[in-house]
């Protein structure tokens, strides 16, 4: 992993050609296909790419020109990107289960000649568009499924595109200016253009070169030790800068095998089955796991329970110790290896994470609580910083420096500053060369010096730890100027398993409020087994018990936010239960499942007005989209409850605690 | 690695003109009771073929003279030219004829694999000894036809019940199994009895989707059962109606639905 | 509705395998002929001299007949208490043979106590009834709604637990059943009968006459009262049990007892024949080709059943035994039967098989 | 708790087909037999090895065979007993016949000669089903029974009737006969098996076990799948005489030695093994073994536990108590777990793999 490699291979299909070269029978992608792991190795690898390349290029596909590439993760999805970056065109991947106007907005503004997709749901979304596309020219698939009846003059299997292109290859000639083709590229050239998801507006394009993903890659795989046998489980959005540096970019850095799961159903068995080694997960798929987890244990006999509790219990003592490499007495540490043998080994094999050496979350502040359970029963979780205008990384947690509520220390080559405002700025050598076509934005986000504004507010605690409170212009404060951090409430109660989803309000008004998601899977359960009869989401959001259940947590936030410095003021005074889950296909989450807070409250307007009228319930009518695009109406009649809030214990903040 | 599905035989898409099967003047009594009475009418290569009735008409009757489970007492079932007062049931499912069932006839006891992989039974040739070895043939027998059952299996999108017993299986997904155990027998005519029986909307749009992805991209020939006047009409070239064991009209769907013998018999009274 | 046939029987021509069987047996006819042509009278012993001998001595044939007919009796009582339970509750009963034997045993283990013969009998009756309703307790009711299999399966259970119960209680010797005390006749009737002398036992006629008696009850009771109608409509659909206000438990309960008399009945005749003993359980199997010939739900079936294979197997033995050493009671019953099976897989007067699909 | 099954992912059908996907399964299994042919030869008793480990595994080569038939059939068969017989007698003509061959060999030779047979009265299997089929396997039970007592040349004539079991050797090592000590019988008998058992194995897990499940579950069905009802039963039939045959050849000649055998082929024996497979369960090889073990070390244990307990108890008084306890314990067994041993056996396998989750 020196950075010697990364010199004289400065771009991926330099890489990959490499990888060939030393590492040739080493399997560098599977894919769960037709029952059974299918294999490819480097070599095969490399000489597939070259093929697509060399197809891509007979069908016309030019240098500097975008491609788009939709789909979930598939081995041909990702040659496809290298296969563009060998002819020095750009691949924009694009979420695939964007709807059909977000995908024609990026796809137009990207003016992407080729998309290289999925299957016939991607082709059909692309037709439908394709009137707004005038720069699309070419669309590829994957799977021939159903499109056999379509025109095929614009349209073209992968599979046939390779086999063109290796047909194509057996002239020298022709091998030999593909070579050359691929030669021409240089690590300063772009590499591949990310759009961004957005809490609002408009995506925007990072463009990041060749040169500063390498430099991420390198980041990553030198800090953890990554190596050729490393095995990771490609199956979040291929078009997130994550997936891209850990799926793509460090795999052909380090040589290690991507998997792609046989569809997104399938991943927790994907991941059982190929046992993978280096793992990443937003904290909703450690969160999911838990309350999984919590779910069926409690379905367990009791013996069994109270075992597993016990165990849990004294991997809480000594679990994180001993994965830090901490002195542990004799006790804890032969109590720690019955409860391995009993509990935390056959959990680790549930979650198909025995083999595990480095995981990663981020993307979101993750509960501290389930933070240090993963870790306490052997699974080295770490958390990091990061943004596609980054290359991703910006802060990380070193082995042993572990710390539930930071994000951990600059990642190597990283310098941060902190902001007047309290805004974290970063700088280094993998950060983006500027927003696609926008110099206004990409002049409003870099400073002079070089410097890239992450918008989050933020602080260094002693050890020199980055904390992230929130959203630098989120940070907002109430009428009498108690801060109000909206972001850390909300975190804050999610960790809570009922708990799905929350938005706090308090920005310009006199208290904070929340309305909030259970989680129907885990409060589905505790109905279940406390006899609570419901028959729909709505109906249990609104029972009276939940309602309690709720308040005793909203209870416990308000007694530890009294209790920290300038958070005192931001107790909740009052919180709903919503009648129906926020999701992303009514505009109120992101693609990336992030809470679109203004938009909620607009959406949402009679019962915020509950929460700060006094009344005790509020009725209100939603449009809702189905999943199959139908829409619909949904009514209710949603109660409001007052919350116990705490005086404030902390210092340096203002006395607003009062009985409610 | 899976550019085709399956190796059906490469005949072009849709050549409907000649004749695939046709029965003749067939008549089948239980006893005293006749199912059936003098039908006859043909299924031409490459056609979705509609069989459509009142209940007690004689349908299932009529696809069991059709697969040699009944034997009529008079008329001739011609199948690829071939003409024949009995047919065998197995000589059936040799000749290219697999079929479903009303009722979901599935093997309980066996997975979905398995299921499936039974309808290759007549495809794989390995004697007894080799079996009892699984080794060098008859396992690479069985691998070879593992691989087209997993196209099948990708076809109809049931990887995620792969290896589960069928039994517990909702019915939907059963009858989707057996679907996928009679396109295992890569039929050239597939005989379907009330495909959608039972089947929730959504259900019913996938089944349609399936029957009509077999027939366009495998060219198989198929014969269908089916209560739902809609789904007939969308799906069928031409359409037979039966009413007390005989038939009364025969022709596209456009025609049917016009004939006055079928309004009065069929969709004035039960739709 | 469904499209219901029966299917045609398949073509045993047909199968290779049934060719192959004839070719074989051709080539052993050809060979027996051969050697019957060459030295011995094979042939001759099989299909002449049996004829001859019965012609010559129809007194013989005539003893034989009755011989066959009096055990034929005794195997239809075993099928018939099979048969009740089968039509009522779809059990195969394995245990039927054991109960006869365990019903007699009871009987005569409580006289060898010092229990008065008809108390005895009395107290036997009761200790039926107690084993209907522990084997509905026990087996029935738990195992409801399971595979036939598996019911089938729970009667091997109660049979051997029968054998071990039985001879644990009264031991394992041969007994005598106490038919003087019951004032069930002893001795012989001779006639004269086309020129010899038949020897016809007296306990055989009372075994015939009280056989005779209990299937008339039984059919009385079938026929005229609101149980016995009950039980009949129960072998169609349970709910029409339910309807005359008889739970499907006490179905099961009656049933079983009622097949507990006629094992007790059974087991009081048969042992004035001969011993007390689980040896008779063997017998009991007899009663199995008697199912298959008459249908596993049918009471005239397994009458008529009953004779022909008591009388078949006593004539084949008689007449034909001999040739092949003897001993050939102990199968020619189920060749029988399989024979018939072959022609008629539902059994004389059983339902109709129907396939559908 | 004991399954890792992260990064046991399959590459190729050949492994994701095999009979032992899984890791722990594989090392469970070789566990198994090192036990059974290092640990029980070296520590048992010869009263162990002669009186518990021979019957069992004679046993359970029996009750995979009748599995075969109807288990995976569904065809009921109470024969089981008359085709051991076959095999026996086949066996001791075929040691006379050809005093030069291996033993082992005839032993196995000896199935064909049960197969035969077996076949001739599954003929009647086309035509008669469920339990007019068991009746008719009767017929055979109680014909061959006969036979074996009525046809002296089945027995060489001699005057008791009996089977002479000869001295036979492999290597100067006698396999059978007075000389020969239990653990070579216990080797040879473990190898038929385990030989046996992988070859039933291998046939239930292709084309033909397919048909015989198809045939057990919906045999309209498997028809017009193009199965012929005849062939596979007839087949199932071979099948299951065939082990039957070897079982009942490894019963008179390695673990009587000689005998009468006509009686210990007795219609017992067929309930006995039909127990075992039930008990075991339908349609499991694993299970045969399981039903196997518990039928026959039952009464053993029984016969010698119960005094050892300190319960007075008789040789007759025994037999009763065991005859009951026997019968009781297959009612409680189809009560708790109809599916039988195979099942509870599964069922734990199922919660070591999601442990600790209940499922």
């Amino acid at each position: 992993m020196a950075s010697g490699t990364a010199v004289e291979a400065d771009t991926f299909p330099k890489l990959l050609l490499r990888n060939a070269r030393e590492r040739a029978a080493r399997v560098a992608f599977r894919h769960k296909d037709l029952g059974i792991w299918q294999s490819w190795n480097w070599a095969e690898v490399a000489e597939h790419v070259r093929s697509f390349a060399k197809g891509l290029q007979d069908l016309g596909l030019k240098r500097g020109e975008k491609v788009a590439i939709i789909g979930y993760n598939r081995p041909r999805l990702y040659w496809s990107m290298c296969a563009a970056q060998w002819l020095g065109a750009v691949p924009v991947p694009v979420y695939a289960d964007s709807v059909a106007e977000e995908m024609a907005y990026v796809l137009d503004h990207a003016e992407a000649v080729f998309a290289v997709v999925q299957d016939q749901e991607q082709v059909d979304k692309i037709l439908s568009i394709a009137e707004r596309l005038p720069h699309l020219r070419h669309m590829l698939y994957d799977e021939p499924r159903g499109l056999r009846d379509y025109d095929h003059s614009k349209l073209h299997a992968i599979e046939a595109v390779m086999q063109a292109g290796a047909k194509a290859l057996k002239d020298p000639q022709q091998a030999a200016a593909l070579q050359s083709e691929m030669e021409a590229g240089k690590g300063s050239d772009l590499g591949i253009i990310l759009y961004t998801s957005g809490t609002t507006g408009r995506p925007k394009g990072v463009m990041l070169s060749h040169y500063n993903i390498l430099i991420a890659a390198e980041i990553g795989c030198s800090f953890d030790g990554l190596n050729e046998s490393d095995e990771v489980i490609a199956y979040l959005p291929i078009a997130w800068v994550g997936d891209h540096v850990f799926s793509y970019a460090q795999a052909m850095l380090a040589g290690f095998c991507v998997n792609c799961p046989e569809s997104p159903e399938t991943v927790i068995d994907d991941r059982r089955e190929v046992g993978t080694t280096y793992a990443f997960a937003p904290p909703r798929v450690f969160e999911t796991m838990l309350t999984i987890t919590m779910v069926r244990m409690e379905d367990a006999g009791a013996l069994k329970r109270r075992m597993f509790h016990y165990f849990l219990g004294v991997a809480k003592r000594y679990g994180e110790q001993i994965l830090n490499g901490e002195s542990v007495p004799l006790k804890g540490r032969l109590l720690y290896r019955l409860g391995d043998i009993l509990v935390y080994g056959p959990l680790r094999n549930r979650f198909g994470l025995t083999n595990i050496k480095v995981g990663y979350t981020a993307g979101e502040a993750i509960g501290p609580e389930l933070f240090r359970f993963y870790r306490s029963i052997g699974v080295n979780l770490k958390q990091l910083y990061g943004q596609t205008e980054a290359g991703v990384y910006i802060t990380m947690q070193p082995n042993g420096e572990i710390k539930a509520d930071t994000v951990g220390k600059p990642a190597p080559m990283v310098e941060i500053r902190i902001d007047d405002n309290g805004e974290v700025l970063y700088r280094s050598p993998s950060i983006f060369g500027g927003y696609y076509k926008d110099p206004d934005k990409t002049a409003e986000t870099m400073t002079a010096d070089g410097y890239v504004r992450s918008g989050d507010a933020g602080f260094f605690d002693e050890g020199g730890h980055l904390k992230i409170i929130d959203r630098a212009k989120d940070v907002g404060k109430l009428n009498n100027g108690d801060l109000f951090p909206p972001k850390y409430i909300e975190n804050k109660l999610k960790f809570y398993p009922n708990i799905k989803e929350v938005v706090a309000f308090g920005q310009g008004r006199d208290y904070a409020t929340v309305a909030l998601n259970i989680d129907l899977t885990a409060v589905g359960n505790w109905a279940e087994r406390h006899n609570v009869v419901y028959a729909s989401y709505q109906e249990l959001a609104g029972h009276d018990l939940v309602y309690d259940m709720i308040a005793k947590h909203i209870d416990e936030v308000n007694r530890s936010l009294a209790s920290e410095p300038m958070m005192g003021g931001a107790q909740i005074k009052r919180f709903l239960i919503l009648h129906k889950e926020l999701d992303a296909d009514d505009g109120e989450l992101t693609r990336t499942q992030k809470v679109r807070r203004g938009f909620i409250a607009e959406r949402y307007a009679p019962l915020v007005t509950a929460l700060y009228d006094g009344s005790e319930a509020a009725d209100i009518s939603t449009e809702v989209t189905f999943e199959d695009g139908r829409k619909g109406v949904i009514s209710a009649r949603v109660k409001v409850r007052d919350a116990k809030t705490y005086p404030v214990t902390a210092e340096g903040a203002p006395a607003t605690a009062k009985a409610a | 690695m899976n550019a085709e599905p399956m190796n059906v035989t490469g005949t072009p898409l849709r050549d409907k003109g000649e004749v695939l099967l046709s029965v003749e003047n067939i008549s089948l009594r239980f006893g005293g009771v006749k199912a059936i009475t003098d039908v006859s009418f043909d299924i031409r290569k490459g056609e979705i073929r509609a069989i459509i009735g009142p209940n007690g008409a004689g349908k299932t009757s009529m696809l069991n003279c059709i697969n040699g489970f009944y034997q009529p007492q008079e008329g001739r079932v011609v199948f690829k030219g071939e003409r024949r007062a009995k047919m065998r049931p197995h000589r059936a499912a040799a000749g290219g004829i697999a079929r479903t069932f009303q009722n979901v006839a599935l093997f309980k006891g066996m997975s979905t694999l398995d299921n499936i992989m039974t309808g290759r039974t007549l495809k794989m040739k390995r004697g007894f000894f080799w079996q009892a070895l699984r080794h060098g043939p008859a396992l690479h027998e069985e691998i070879e036809h593992r691989r087209v059952v997993e196209d099948i299996i990708d076809f109809l999108q049931i990887e995620h019940i792969r290896k589960l017993p069928v039994g517990k299986l909702p019915y939907g997904l059963q009858k989707r199994v057996e679907l996928g155990r009679a396109l295992a027998m890569e039929p050239e005519l597939l005989l379907l009895d009330e495909p959608m029986a039972g089947m929730n909307l959504e259900e019913k749009e996938d089944m349609c989707r399936f029957i009509l992805d077999v027939n366009n991209q495998f060219g198989t020939t198929i014969a269908l059962i089916e209560h739902d006047m809609g789904v007939v009409m969308d799906l069928s070239d031409r359409v037979v109606v039966l009413e007390y064991g005989r038939k009364i009209a025969d022709g596209t769907p456009d025609e049917v639905k016009r004939d006055q013998k079928v309004i009065d018999a069929y969709l004035g009274v039960a739709h | 509705m469904s499209d219901i046939a029966t299917r045609p029987a398949p073509n045993l021509l047909a199968s290779p395998l049934v060719k192959f069987g004839l070719l074989l047996a051709a080539i052993v006819v050809a060979l027996a002929a051969g050697i019957w042509l060459d030295s011995s009278n094979t042939l001759y012993a099989i299909f002449v001299d049996p004829f001859r001998q019965m012609a010559q001595a129809p007194d013989l044939l005539v003893q034989t007949i009755w011989e066959g007919l009096v055990s034929g009796v005794l195997y239809a009582l075993i099928a018939l208490g099979f048969v009740l339970i089968f039509k009522a509750s779809g059990v195969f009963n394995f245990a039927q043979g054991i109960m006869v034997v365990f019903a007699a045993l009871t009987l005569v283990g409580l006289y060898e106590k010092g229990v008065p013969a008809f108390l005895a009998v009395i107290i036997t009756l009761g200790v039926m009834f107690a084993l209907a309703v522990a084997i509905e307790r026990v087996v029935l009711r738990p195992l409801v709604n399971q595979p036939d299999i598996i019911l089938f399966m729970a009667t091997f259970g109660i049979t051997y637990f029968l054998i071990g119960f039985g001879e644990a209680l009264f031991g394992g010797n041969p007994k005598q059943m106490i038919a003087d005390q019951l004032y069930l006749p002893k001795g012989a009737i001779d006639l004269q009968i086309l020129g010899g002398l038949v020897s016809l036992q007296k306990i055989d006629i009372a075994a015939a006459v009280i056989a005779s008696l209990m299937i008339a009850a039984l059919a009385a009771f079938f026929q005229y009262t609101r149980i016995g109608r009950a039980l009949r409509a129960v072998a169609d659909s349970h709910k029409a049990a339910l309807s005359v206000g008889i739970s499907l438990n006490q179905i099961w309960v009656i049933v079983w007892f009622t097949a507990g008399i006629v094992a007790l009945i059974t087991g009081i005749m048969w042992g004035a024949r001969s011993d007390v003993s689980f040896a008779l359980e063997i017998v009991a199997l007899k009663a199995l080709p008697v199912l298959i010939l008459g249908g596993f739900t049918s009471i005239p079936g397994a009458i008529v059943g009953g004779l022909i294979i008591g009388i078949g197997e006593k004539l084949g033995e008689f007449y034909w035994g001999p040739l092949v050493g003897g001993g050939i009671e102990s199968w020619l019953a189920y060749f029988i039967a399989l024979g018939f099976l072959l022609f008629r897989p539902q059994g004389l007067f059983g339902d109709k098989i129907i396939e559908r699909i | 708790m004991l399954y890792r099954e992260a990064g046991q992912y399959k590459s190729t059908y050949a492994a994701d087909m095999g009979v032992f996907p899984l890791r722990e399964d594989r090392i469970g299994i070789a566990v198994i037999l090192a036990i059974a042919l290092v640990a029980i030869p070296f520590f048992g008793s010869d009263f162990f090895i002669a009186s518990v480990m021979i019957p069992f595994l004679v046993f359970s080569l029996a009750a995979i065979g009748l599995n075969i038939l109807t288990g995976y059939t569904g065809l009921i068969s109470l024969g089981t007993a008359a085709f051991m017989g076959v095999g026996a007698y086949s066996c001791y003509k075929l040691t006379t016949l050809f005093p030069g061959v291996n033993i082992i060999v005839l032993i196995l030779l000896s199935g064909l000669f049960s197969a035969g047979i077996g076949v001739l009265f599954g003929l009647p299997s086309l035509r008669i089903k469920g339990f007019y089929l068991a009746v008719a396997t009767l017929a055979a039970q109680f014909f061959l029974q006969w036979a074996f007592v009525r046809v002296p040349w089945l027995f060489n004539y001699n005057a008791s009737g009996a089977i002479e079991v000869p001295q036979r050797t492999l290597f100067d090592i006698p396999l059978t006969g007075a000389s020969a000590t239990p653990e070579t019988r216990y080797f040879v008998c473990l190898g038929l098996v385990v030989v046996l058992t992988w070859f039933a194995s291998n046939l239930v897990h292709g084309k033909l076990g397919r048909s015989w499940m198809a045939v057990r579950d919906m045999d309209i069905a498997a028809e017009l799948m193009g199965i012929k009802l005849l062939n596979a039963k007839l087949m199932a039939f071979a099948v299951s005489s065939y082990f039957a045959g070897v079982a009942g050849a490894m019963m008179i000649f390695l673990w009587y030695g000689g005998g009468e055998a006509a009686d210990v082929f007795s219609i017992r024996l067929s309930f006995s093994i039909l127990f075992m497979v039930i008990i075991g369960g339908l349609g499991s090889l694993i299970g045969s073994f399981f039903g196997a073990a518990f039928l026959s070390v039952l009464p053993t244990a029984l016969k010698f536990g119960l005094p050892a307990l300190g319960v007075p108890i008789g040789g007759a008084a025994a037999e009763h108590v065991t005859f009951m306890l026997v019968g009781a314990l297959i009612i409680t067994f189809l009560i708790v777990e109809p599916h039988g041993l195979a099942r509870l056996w599964q069922i734990g396998k199922q919660k070591l793999r999601t442990w600790p989750f209940p499922y």
